[in-house]
């Protein structure tokens, strides 16, 4: 598969770790954004993506985090980004979303 | 010297640009580029490509290698006009190709993306 | 259904058969063809394009994808004629584009390889 | 690169111990003649191949093949072929050139 998503609940830190693995692009990224939006219906909470596994990502991809993050934010939630690859890390500065969501060294 | 021209066309639906996105990463490699480079070019090659999906049945690629540049052309794709909010996207996926490619010139045709090659020649050249 | 169609177009230089190679494994796994099956359409690809090297500047390849099958065309791959020692490989290589193919037609075009997508579709299916 | 090289002389066992690391193709094949020519000349012996880490090969490899048996074969010698991956192995049965390298399961 292109991509496969791993969603689970910290109880302990009280946010959704999102693990997606593979190429996050305009085939992949409605399937991302399903997946989130059925955890944070079943409960609103912070979101931490883990982007050690993630191989690519594009446009589509930061428009699906930017989908995400609106549905949280009124419960002041954020989305917080780590483990990013230097390629993809680039494209949160060159489109200043590095402002828009928390992303961690 | 002759260029070295590759063309790719593939069907317009989002499960393929995944193969022009590959097809350009193996070309890129062919010219001695570096690992960061060859990922610039396959993330600007697919904004390109995601930018004409709904434009077109079948998006059209070009790869022409000259001695020192790689120049990308990707048919029918568009700079935004209206500002709604669909189009932050494709905001996106401009500002992408702008910042990453060494010159991006959009026509009535769709978009030429130039890569200087002269770095990456160098390290070939060394490896030999 | 309209069948799917992929066109690609290299430079007639051995260093680039492998681009192609690669284009036709990553459209292959596409098809969720087994990874045998990839390797077999590698090889008879490879097979189709060094055959036609010699014989033009360019070397044309189309992918089309239907129902239930995947036809590959090459053009300028000729059947060869005089038997002279060098001919050895050449007949190499038709004998493996007909044995891992389903189906090889040539014409004054070129080759068409065809690899029936029955089991391959199935294994898509039970995946979903 | 597409395609790396090792050869080796076995001094206990008296043969030329090739290891084809990547894919012969008609890029490649070229210098995987020139390597094995030069090993026998320098010394005509038997040649194992060691396919293990051979990731694809085609009718221009099975090609250099026969021209490297030529070179030896006047000596009684022969090349045997092991470890091979069964989608490479099936070239040689539909080729018939299982018959003509000793081809080891
Ligand atoms: N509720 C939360 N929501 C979002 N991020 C959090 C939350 N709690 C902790 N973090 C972030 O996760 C990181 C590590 O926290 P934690 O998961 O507790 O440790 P670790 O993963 O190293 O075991 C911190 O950098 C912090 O910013
Ligand atoms: N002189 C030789 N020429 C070619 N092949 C040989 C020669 N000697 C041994 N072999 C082949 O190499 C294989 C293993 O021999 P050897 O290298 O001595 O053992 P191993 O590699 O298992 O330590 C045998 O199957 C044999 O066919």
């Amino acid at each position: 598969m292109a991509l496969d998503i791993k969603i689970n609940f910290d109880e302990d830190n009280n946010y959704w770790l999102v693990k997606p693995i593979g190429e996050v692009d305009i085939y992949t990224s409605p399937e991302l954004k399903d997946k989130i939006s059925q955890a944070v219906g079943d409960k609103k909470a912070d979101i931490v993506i883990d982007g050690k596994e993630l191989e690519y990502l594009d446009s589509t991809g930061l428009g699906t985090l930017i989908g995400i993050l609106k549905m949280i934010k009124d419960n002041n939630h954020k989305i917080y980004i780590r483990n990013l690859r230097a390629n993809i890390r680039k494209l949160f500065d060159i489109t200043e979303l590095d402002k828009v969501f928390v992303i961690e060294e | 010297m002759k260029s070295d021209v590759f063309k790719l066309t593939i069907p317009s639906k989002p499960d393929y640009i995944s193969v022009a996105r590959l097809t350009s990463s193996c070309i890129s490699s062919k010219l001695g580029l570096s690992i960061d480079e060859i990922e610039d070019i396959k993330v600007c090659l697919s904004e390109a490509c995601t930018n004409a999906l709904e434009r077109t049945d079948e998006i059209n690629i070009t790869f022409e290698v000259t001695k020192d540049q790689l120049i990308i052309t990707v048919d029918d794709v568009l700079l935004p006009e209206n500002d709604d909010e669909k189009m932050e996207e494709i905001h996106f996926g401009i500002l992408i190709m702008k910042s990453l490619m060494d010159e991006v010139n959009f026509s009535e045709k769709g978009v030429e993306m130039i890569k200087y090659l002269e770095d990456g020649l160098h390290e070939k050249e060394k490896e030999l």
